[in-house]
């Protein structure tokens, strides 16, 4: 299962989606909004996505973990819009047999989504400056 | 042919726009179109070799002809999680 | 945050300690009741620990894991007693600023804690047997 | 001396008691307590080997002296998580 909100992501729900007693493990990643980066203070962020190719990507990324890993579930959700401090922007949450399956594959949709999802982040800076976050630039 | 090129981020906000309509060669590939952008849009300049496109949903290479009427976007350096 | 309970665990409850604006990631580890081992059928577990042995290591885990990676804050709770099909019977939750030291952290912790915290689980059978597990014997 | 010793798991069962009360030489180590256990209860004998002792909470060597009055335990291989 794979999805784009604009809304707060209710990360519970997501979790619930790949309990399962076919599963010994779930492994469950949040990403939350930071408030320092360094010296500089975070006021919110923003996401943008190009929404059709993200869910196309999104679902790719599940397709390729399930057929790496004996996943029972798996559920990526990623929020879009403004995010206030602490918020969550992202949940991944995998449901295996046993443990290593569950932590190396959501870290790996992890790592890949922040790889090749077209999702960006505006960092919006507490002394009021804008800036999109582009990796390697 | 005459591209509709969709923008986002850093490529929309300096273009000031979220789509660009851009002028590439018949049976032009991604290339021509990157180098029209760049051309359109200087201020792309500094992150413009970093940029990635997609022709529908799926990334494409340099190379790549463009198909008349494609839906092309730009892609920069993505940074969702 | 260490914790033995005889009551089912409130994983939303157990993330939500360690959610922090400092935190730009969670991850959290649920260990659950699996039906099948192979071919055989559980039909509910029972978990039994040495109490004082078992918090002691727990917290030692902790503080061992906060001196190994930049953690925010770590949760782990260790559920006693019957265990039903999918129920949960170990959370471990940690938060870090950034994601690669949640992943590692959280799963060295379900690693060392398989290792030596004086917790034993009894398989009760679906035919009815009963059996202590005890690894490499 | 006397030493009571926790059982836990498959050494419980075993011995069909929580507690079991084993006699020890004088300045005795975990080694000597192990033969106590492994003459009192010879049920335990494929799984005497792997289990390891705990005094206080804390796991104690096999050559390790027994200090008078210790809380002792018997701690079979763990299967937690």
């Amino acid at each position: 299962m794979v999805e784009l909100t604009e809304s707060p992501i209710d990360y519970a729900a997501v979790v619930e989606r790949v309990r399962s007693p076919l599963a010994g493990a779930v492994c469950a990643f949040l990403g939350t909004v930071r408030e320092m980066t360094g010296e500089r203070r975070t006021s919110s962020l923003e996401y943008e996505a190009y929404p059709e190719m993200a869910a196309g990507k999104l679902a790719e990324l599940e397709a390729e973990a399930r057929s790496r890993w004996p996943i029972i579930e798996a559920a990526i959700v990623h929020r879009l819009g403004k995010h206030d401090l602490g918020e969550i922007s992202v949940v991944v949450a995998v449901s295996t047999p046993h443990r290593a399956a569950a932590f190396e594959s959501c870290r790996w949709i992890m790592d890949t989504l922040k790889e090749i999802v077209p999702i960006w982040k505006k960092e919006v800076w507490a002394d009021g400056t804008e800036e999109w976050v582009h990796p390697g630039t | 042919m005459r591209i509709r090129l969709r923008l986002f981020a850093i490529a929309k906000e300096r273009a000031g726009r979220p789509t660009i309509e851009l002028e590439v060669p018949d049976h032009g590939t991604i290339s021509d179109l990157k180098r029209a952008l760049s051309e359109a849009v200087p201020g792309l300049d500094p992150v413009i070799d970093r940029i990635r496109f997609a022709i529908g949903t799926d990334y494409a290479d340099d190379d790549t002809p463009i198909p008349p009427n494609a839906d092309v976007a730009a892609i920069p350096p993505v940074s969702g999680g």
